[in-house]
């Protein structure tokens, strides 16, 4: 095997003139591939991906897509090379209806994406009633499911979730858990962060345990789920 | 937070060496001027960052309150127009309290009745718009034929004008709580045009009822609380030790009564400054610090949002009418036509982002920095103008043009100006820490 | 020769709502400065310098500023200006009597700055408004006009000449039917026109600013077909008022200060000589102030304020040999040999009581779309 | 200690409650689950006065307190959390804290410029009890932080933090633990668990972890479409079909821990 | 019957045409307020003076149009010279975006930032335009003033009263129809313009979504500098032109706009209307028209006016503010940042 699909290699950065927050932090991830990564809170995990979505500017290491150097590139000219972004937070047009949410996830596409709408509809029912609502006006755990939507619009080839199941109920998130394996399936990289991490790696070919900005673990996700102190400490036993 | 860092004391050196070398290069008298102007900006500039940069209240209104500052030092300081009181004074009081009564009665009858309120509040205010303007209209008649081109009003208490400060901070006070009650409600630039709006009715009161301070045809002459230049140009002893100062006395004289203004501005400005500091330092300005960031929260945390809303955009408006009236007190006249936003809004609120919004120092510096521009940058842009224009051909068309324009370089100096200041520090100069 | 030239402050709106008007009052000013200066006779040759300063017409505090900033840095010796009466009491009572120096203001004209405490040292080129309410009532009644509406532009100079106007005219027994203020530089005057023409009136009465709201109105009263003929005060006559509105105004009538005297023609030919329009509001006042404050220089063989103040009164009054526009230096030469002259310049000055015009008008009417002189009170 | 009566919000014609009426025993800690979109969090705001209810009441032991604004509520005993974490963000963590305990003689003008020995006095206090909280929650390293800046799931525990600043009666936590690191949300659960039983705080806490869920509350309450569905012990719930099929589902996770 | 009819016209005359062509007007320039608040999220204090230099540049293209003889028919020739100044506004629009706003939206300053901000660029245009066309009135009508003038109006219906309407006023109410439903249509419906409202809620989603920002904002000035120019050249067709006006004209318009709800085209149209109407019905007098629809005897002596047009403007404030009362975000739910 080559160099893996996407990887951020040896970051190092933070915020602005802050100090850094990520400290030779490597995350990667290979086509049809489920990489999970968990954490404390405050551990970097979100600031690991938004690096690897050139959200911040590196101090140290690279960002390759297919082997290309993409270090360089702006978040939108990562979008355009195929990889799409779910945030923590304000993950969505809270002004804008459902339906408009997704159609801007598809905003680069220019080809007919009725389908993909449908099949989020299938994946999210009450998204699809509440189709024409503004957004800001849905429930918790609704907006979570406009949010990671509105990435599966763009059909990219590498996903990148940020706590996709945060706050939302059992059923869905099995289902949503379910769809991330099949999108996997097609062939599509899947990077996420998980705190609901005990499910997260049980479908994750690869784990990341990312404590201060360090690599502290990594394995596959049953090697890590199988590591009692890694339980204990980060998997909440 | 109430520290300077050494950077914010060079500013303010900076601010200093300015003012001083307008002494140099123009006269001690001019510098004076643009201070103590200064003075009563930054004093302005207190207020409205009281109001914007501790609770994020976007207040437009500004105006408003510096003119009504401006109406308690006529109230407080002009004699009383007896004739005027005697002529329909009464009839008039009578006819606002017959409209206060029924404003009180509207309230009151939309809080108590539940059917038909609307049309009962309606019914209440029609008849009582009718009767107060009825009994109310006849009185300012006859107030305002007294001797119309000089009175024509019913005057003020002939009280020393010092006491008018605090009345026309009490009197914005007033028109703040009552504007806060209906309309601390709204967000953002809503209240920002609300309070526009507002500001712009108190001017249309202070234009068309001549009754009250004799509207356009201004009120001149307000009494000082330092002594007149002639008086002290006629006082031998004055003169007598100004000449052996070696000082001419004229120049002397108006240099001293302007440092007279001086010394009070700086006394009330120390005090404001004192207490906004503290109160910024305490809890309660952490407290409205995150009714700022959160008012969701802070209410949720118990705190009042809307009673504290209330509290600090009455004592901002305070601080605005307080420095209109000395204001007032300075130019020696109330005219109410020359209250514009751009100049008592609009500037204000450049000096408080300018000096850094949330920072009470920053607004002090503000207030000095962009009055002395305001004055300034006609001679900076006639200068401007003479540079561009003496490499060019004399009697060249464009240079005529440029030479006419130059007064027009006033505005778009200022701009420029503004626009770089805020280009490099964009969080203000003294920014919030 | 070794002497250095002398200041005189030229304090005007140069921004803000009368913006239009003050590069004409200026050159007026400046024109007279130049005269002087080139005629070299000026208290052996002195040459005059102007100092312009911005009054914004509206911010008291920008123009006591100015003010100060001409008196005690540039050293004026006098000053032409301010040009509205607020500023114009702003300055007068905080820069210029506190500082001893003489203001001759071209154009303001409340009657409210008659009585200002001034030590002698203010004076106007412009007359009192309390004097043009009687010639308007006189004008319009002698046409049998009994019943007008009046629409004035909010400000001192408005309400002062609209009461003055109504009082004059309620006594000669015509019916005012409104008396609506507009505010300068709006939007709109539906609203008012619509007012004024409910109310009805043979003639709409416009005391405001022709380049200000005054034409505004007009516009929008013509338009509506609300009125057909008006009758403007100063404020409005000018070349600007034909080149608005052409023929639709016919029939419309006015006054405004001026004389029959040679001087204003004279003036106005000056004016077009150096390439700017001498017919423009208070653009030949300015010119007269700023004479009459060298012609008292001289007068007095000095350019202190407190020698010359009293000066002014003489040359601008009878006795001695009448002076016209353009004949500074000749009137500078008569000084000069002790003589006496009445300075008339280009607005029949004759100055009154507290030392402000006493008010001659010109009575015009529009006709084929000019404005005639049809003659003088 | 809280009872709801036939509550209803409606947003225009959509109806997020719809008829909830409940009961929240003294020193209970209920759960409170359901489907998203249930109106869970609608409910939450209607009790806690950011809402006004359509129709219905809600009293606090005894006492009506329909439609008390927030902050009434709050010094009533009455506290909440944010379910999207609500953080004064310019303030430092600390302070994020400090604000919190109601009646601070610092927060009178008067006592700020006079009364200030007593401030310094209260305040040295209260930064003690803030560090102590920030030390449990394990963001002691925060505390001079802009609470803007730290992490998503920091956030949230600050807006625990300020429950913890003060004496309440009842608690209703909104999804806590969403976005916490599990670890540290057994933690939690203990701290609640201890409030609870040393200090008598009743808690009321919306959460989608059935393991979280199970660890501290006795009384589970499922709601679904604005109503609740069905109530009792978590094990029964786990066994009502309808909540089954509205929330639980029969995934691979809950087959494995039910 | 002719009383009645006459009642009418004065009502139409001298209310409701004068209402509706100035609320039209106002409307055009809350268009542009409202889209500049709705997608950059600042109120731009530069857009009555944005509104002078656009239809200054207008009315030099037009006098040059005019010194070579080319006319436009019985419409204005300033018409014709509108997509010069539209070109020249959008170039003066997008240099100052690159000047000075797009360093404060890099920065992520918050909105009051902008707002001074935009008073520099105001300070900065105001001198612009007096420096280049100058201070003063200028007029550049041409063609037929009117569709039908007051006079027109009473020859042709016998009637005692007469009706003017001119033909700026219709171009502007039609022109205003036009514009808003564009808009609209293309804010909500076409996908540039609902990623410029993706831009305005949420920027770094955009940015995630492929969103181009720098894109967005041109659109948006290219509009504003359109809609600005459109508007200060059909109300100086209508009025005249003078600097000092289009800068007082920014106190009504952003009362339109916030009437109507910041962000909302068609709030932008509804306040201008409520605005101009409160100006106009309040202060008028119904004298007139009662004399023609009341028996003689019942008369009114005096103006039956409900106010003094002393306090029109505190009238339209006064309605704003109760509007804002009842609809603390305007008639339209606009936007508050
Ligand atoms: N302001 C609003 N306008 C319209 N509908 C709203 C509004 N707020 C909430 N809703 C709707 O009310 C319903 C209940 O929302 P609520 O936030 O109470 O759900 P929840 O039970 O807390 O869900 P979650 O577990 O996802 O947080 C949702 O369907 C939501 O779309
Ligand atoms: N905008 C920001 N500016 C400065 N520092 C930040 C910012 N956002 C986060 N941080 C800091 O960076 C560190 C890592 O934050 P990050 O959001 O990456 O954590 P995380 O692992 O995603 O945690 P969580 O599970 O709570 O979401 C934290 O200590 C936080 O305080
Ligand atoms: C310039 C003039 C028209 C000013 C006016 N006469 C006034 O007194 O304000
Ligand atoms: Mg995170
Ligand atoms: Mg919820």
């Amino acid at each position: 095997m080559g160099a893996p699909f996407l990887i951020g290699e040896a970051m190092t950065g933070g915020y602005g003139a802050g100090p850094d927050i990520l400290h030779d932090c490597t995350i990667a991830v290979d086509p049809g591939e489920i990489a999970v990564i968990v954490g404390p809170n405050g551990a970097g995990k979100s600031t690991g991906m938004k690096a690897v979505f050139g959200m911040l500017t590196l101090r140290k290491g690279s960002v390759r897509l297919n082997g290309e150097d993409i270090t360089a590139l702006t978040p939108q000219a990562r979008v355009g090379k195929g990889m799409g972004f779910v945030p923590q937070t304000s993950n969505i047009f809270t002004s804008m209806t459902v339906e408009e949410n997704l159609e801007m996830g598809a905003f680069i596409r220019r080809d007919d994406f009725s389908d993909t709408m449908a099949q989020v509809y299938d994946l999210f029912p009450i998204l699809k009633e509440k189709r024409l609502q503004p957004a800001g006006e849905l429930s918790g755990g609704q907006r979570q499911q406009v949010a990671v939507g509105r990435a599966l619009m763009t059909q990219p080839s590498v996903l990148m979730l940020d706590e996709p199941t945060a706050g939302v109920s059992p059923i869905v998130m099995d289902e949503l858990f379910d769809r991330i394996i099949e999108v996997a399936r097609t062939g599509i990289s899947i990077l996420m962060v998980e705190q609901n991490a005990r499910q997260a790696l049980e479908i994750a070919d690869k784990g990341y345990v990312l404590v201060q900005g360090r690599n502290a673990h990594t394995g596959t996700g049953k090697d890590l789920l199988a590591d009692e102190q890694v339980r204990r400490s980060f998997l909440g036993g | 937070m109430s520290t300077l860092r050494p950077i914010d004391l060079a500013l303010f050196a900076f601010v200093a060496v300015l003012f001083i070398g307008t002494g140099f290069a123009q006269s001690w008298n001019v510098t004076l001027t643009i201070l103590n102007m200064g003075l009563i900006s930054a004093i302005m500039a207190l207020g409205v960052n009281m109001q914007w940069g501790y609770a994020g209240l976007f207040n437009v209104g500004i105006m408003g309150f510096v003119a009504l500052g401006g109406l308690g030092a006529v109230l407080v300081s002009m004699p009383p127009v007896g004739e005027a009181w005697a002529q329909g004074g009464i009839r008039l009081l009578a006819g606002l309290v017959l409209g206060a009564a029924t404003v009180t009665a509207a309230i009151l009858a939309w809080a108590r009745l539940t059917r038909f309120r609307g049309l009962a509040v309606a019914g209440i205010l029609l008849i009582g718009f009718f009767v107060f303007r009825s009994v109310f209209d006849g009185g300012v008649q006859a107030v305002e034929a007294v001797n119309p081109a000089v009175t024509g009003y019913l005057g003020g208490l002939g009280l020393p004008v010092v006491l008018s400060w605090p009345v026309g901070g009490l009197l914005a006070a007033g028109a703040a709580w009552v504007i806060g009650k209906t309309a601390l409600g709204l967000r953002s630039d809503y209240l920002a045009i609300a309070t526009l709006g507002i500001a712009e009715i108190v001017i249309a009161i202070l234009k068309n009822e001549d009754w009250l301070a004799r509207g356009v045809k201004n009120v001149i002459g307000l009494p000082r609380p330092v002594p007149y230049e002639i008086d002290l140009q006629n006082s031998e002893a004055f003169v007598a030790r100004m000449t052996a100062w070696g000082f001419d006395p004229v120049t002397a004289s108006s240099i001293t009564v302007k440092l007279g203004y001086t010394a009070l501005f700086l006394l009330v400005l120390a005090i404001l400054l004192w207490l906004a500091q503290a109160a910024l330092a305490s809890p309660w300005g952490r407290m409205m610090r995150a009714i700022r960031d959160n008012e969701t929260a802070a209410e949720a945390m118990g705190k009042d949002v809307t009673r504290r809303h209330l509290q600090i955009f009455v004592l901002g408006s305070a601080v605005c009418g307080l420095a209109g009236a000395m204001m007032t007190t300075l130019d020696g006249q109330l005219t109410p036509g020359t209250y514009q936003p751009l100049r008592y809004t609009f500037l204000v609120w450049v000096m408080v982002i300018v000096g850094g919004s949330g920072n009470n120092w920053g607004a002090v510096l503000g207030g000095f920095l962009v009055w002395w521009l305001w004055v300034q940058v006609e001679p900076i842009g006639a200068m401007l103008m003479e540079a561009i224009t003496s490499g060019m051909a004399d009697g060249s068309w464009l240079k005529a043009h440029l030479l006419e324009a130059a007064a027009h370089m006033r505005l778009l100096t200022m701009g420029i100006i503004l626009l770089l200041v805020l280009r490099f520090s964009p969080r203000g100069l003294i920014p919030e820490r | 020769d070794g002497h250095s030239p002398i200041k005189l402050g030229v304090i005007l709106g140069f921004t803000g709502p009368l913006e239009s008007l003050a590069p004409q009052m200026a050159a007026g000013a400046e024109m007279a400065m130049a005269e002087v200066s080139a005629s070299g006779l000026l208290l052996d040759g002195l040459t005059v310098e102007p100092v312009r300063g911005d009054s914004t017409c509206i911010d008291a505090a920008a123009a006591t500023s100015a003010a100060e900033r001409l008196i005690t840095g540039d050293g004026v010796s006098g000053i032409v200006g301010a040009d509205c009466s607020g500023v114009t009491g702003a300055i007068l009572q905080n820069v210029a009597v506190p500082n001893g120096t003489v203001i001759i203001s071209p154009s303001a004209t409340s009657p409210g700055l008659s009585t200002a405490e001034d030590n002698g040292l203010f004076f106007r080129t412009a007359p009192s408004d309390a004097r043009q309410g009687v010639i308007m009532t006189e004008i319009l009644m002698e046409q049998g006009i009994e019943s007008v509406a009046v629409t004035y532009t909010n400000n001192d100079y408005g309400k002062g000449l609209a009461d003055s106007f109504q009082a004059a005219y309620e006594a000669a027994g015509g019916e005012v039917t409104i008396s609506a203020a507009h505010e300068d530089g709006k939007a709109d005057y539906s609203a008012e026109v619509g007012a004024l023409s409910a109310a009805g009136g043979d003639r709409l009465v416009v005391a405001g600013y022709v380049d200000q709201g005054g034409s505004g109105i007009v516009r929008a009263a013509l338009d509506s077909g609300a009125f057909d003929t008006f009758h403007f005060p100063d404020g409005m006559i000018s070349q600007a008022l034909v080149d608005n509105f052409g023929d639709e105004i016919d029939g419309s009538t006015g006054q405004n200060p001026g004389t029959d005297s040679p001087g204003a023609m004279l003036y106005q030919e000056m004016a077009t000589a150096a390439d700017y329009d001498g017919t423009s509001p208070f653009s030949a006042e300015a010119y007269d102030a700023a004479a009459l404050i060298m012609l008292a220089m001289q007068a007095a063989g000095s350019t202190d304020p407190a020698a010359y103040k009293d000066a002014v009164m003489d040359v601008a009054n009878a006795p001695g040999e009448p002076i016209l526009p353009g004949e500074l230096g000749k009137a500078l030469q008569i000084l000069l040999d002790g003589g006496d002259i009445d300075y008339v310049g280009a607005s029949a000055v004759e100055l009154i009581g507290p030392g402000e015009s006493a008010g001659n008008y010109r009575e015009v009417t529009f006709d084929g779309g000019e404005l005639q002189v049809v003659g003088f009170r | 200690m809280i009872e709801v009566e036939d509550l209803h919000r409606h947003f225009g014609g959509f109806r997020a409650v719809d008829g909830a009426s409940l009961r929240i025993e003294a020193r209970s800690i209920t759960g409170l689950i359901g489907p998203n979109g249930a109106g869970k969090t609608t409910l939450f705001n209607v009790i806690a006065g950011v809402l006004k209810p359509t129709s219905g009441r809600v009293t606090m032991a005894g006492e009506d307190i329909t439609g008390l604004l927030p902050h009434a509520l709050f010094h009533k005993g009455l506290l909440r959390t944010f379910q999207i974490a609500h953080e004064f963000s310019s303030m430092t963590c600390r302070e994020n804290l400090m604000m919190v305990p109601g009646g601070q003689s610092g927060e009178t003008l008067w006592n700020t410029w006079f009364g200030r020995k007593r401030i310094a006095d209260e305040e040295r206090a209260l930064r003690a009890k803030a560090d102590e909280v920030l030390e449990f929650l394990t963001i002691s390293h925060l505390a001079d932080q802009r609470a803007g800046q730290v992490s998503g799931g920091q956030k949230k525990l600050l807006e625990l933090g300020r429950t913890m600043m003060v004496d309440a009666k009842i608690v209703f936590l909104d999804e806590v633990g969403a976005g916490v690191n599990r670890t540290l949300l057994n933690t939690i659960g203990d701290a609640i668990l201890r409030l609870n039983a040393e200090r008598n705080y009743t808690f009321v806490v919306i959460e989608h972890d059935m393991d979280f869920i199970g660890k501290i509350s006795d009384h589970v309450i499922c709601m679904a479409e604005g109503r609740v569905l069905a109530e009792g012990s978590l094990a029964d719930i786990k066994a009502n079909e309808q909540v089954i099929e509205a929330y639980l589902g029969t995934g691979l996770k809950n087959k494995e821990s039910a | 019957m002719i009383d009645l009819l006459n009642a009418l016209v004065v009502l139409g005359n001298f209310v409701i045409v004068p209402a509706v062509s100035y609320g039209a007007q106002l409307a055009l320039g809350a268009l542009g307020v409202t889209l500049i608040y709705g997608i950059l999220r600042f109120s731009n204090f530069a857009h009555g003076d944005t509104m002078a230099f656009g239809t200054m540049a207008v009315i030099l293209t037009t006098w040059g149009l005019q010194s070579i003889g080319i006319g436009f028919g019985p419409l204005p020739t300033a018409l014709l010279a509108l997509p010069v100044g539209i070109a020249v506004t959008a170039a003066l629009m997008l240099g100052t975006d690159r000047l000075v706003y797009r360093f404060y939206r890099r920065a992520k300053a918050v909105p009051v930032t902008f707002v001074i901000a935009s008073l520099g660029v105001m300070f900065v245009m105001n001198g612009l335009v007096r420096f280049i066309i100058g201070p003063d009135d200028q007029r550049f009508a041409d063609g037929e003033r009117f569709l039908i003038s007051a006079r027109d109006f009473r020859t042709l219906t016998g009637l005692d009263e007469g009706l003017a309407i001119r033909t700026t006023q219709v171009i502007t109410v039609v022109v205003a129809v036009i514009v808003v439903a564009a808009l609209f249509w293309f804010l909500n419906k076409t996908r540039t313009g609902k990623s410029m409202r993706a831009f305005s809620d949420n920027e770094d989603l955009a940015l995630l979504s492929g969103i181009n920002p720098e894109r967005v904002v041109v659109i948006t000035w290219l509009i504003v500098a359109a809609l600005a120019t459109i508007a200060g050249t059909l109300y100086g067709l209508d009025k005249s032109f003078k600097p000092f006006t289009y800068f007082q004209l920014l106190l009504p318009i952003f009362a339109a706009a916030i009437v109507g709800g910041l962000g909302s085209p068609l709030g932008a149209i509804a306040g201008g209307f409520v605005i101009a109407f409160a100006e106009v019905t309040i202060t008028y007098p119904l004298k007139k028209v009662l004399g023609y629809l009341l028996p003689e005897a019942w008369e009114p002596a005096s103006l039956v006016q409900l106010l003094s047009t002393d306090y029109k403007f505190a009238v339209s404030f006064v309605i704003l503010l109760i509007v804002l009362l009842f609809r603390p975000t305007g008639l339209f739910a606009g936007k508050s940042v």
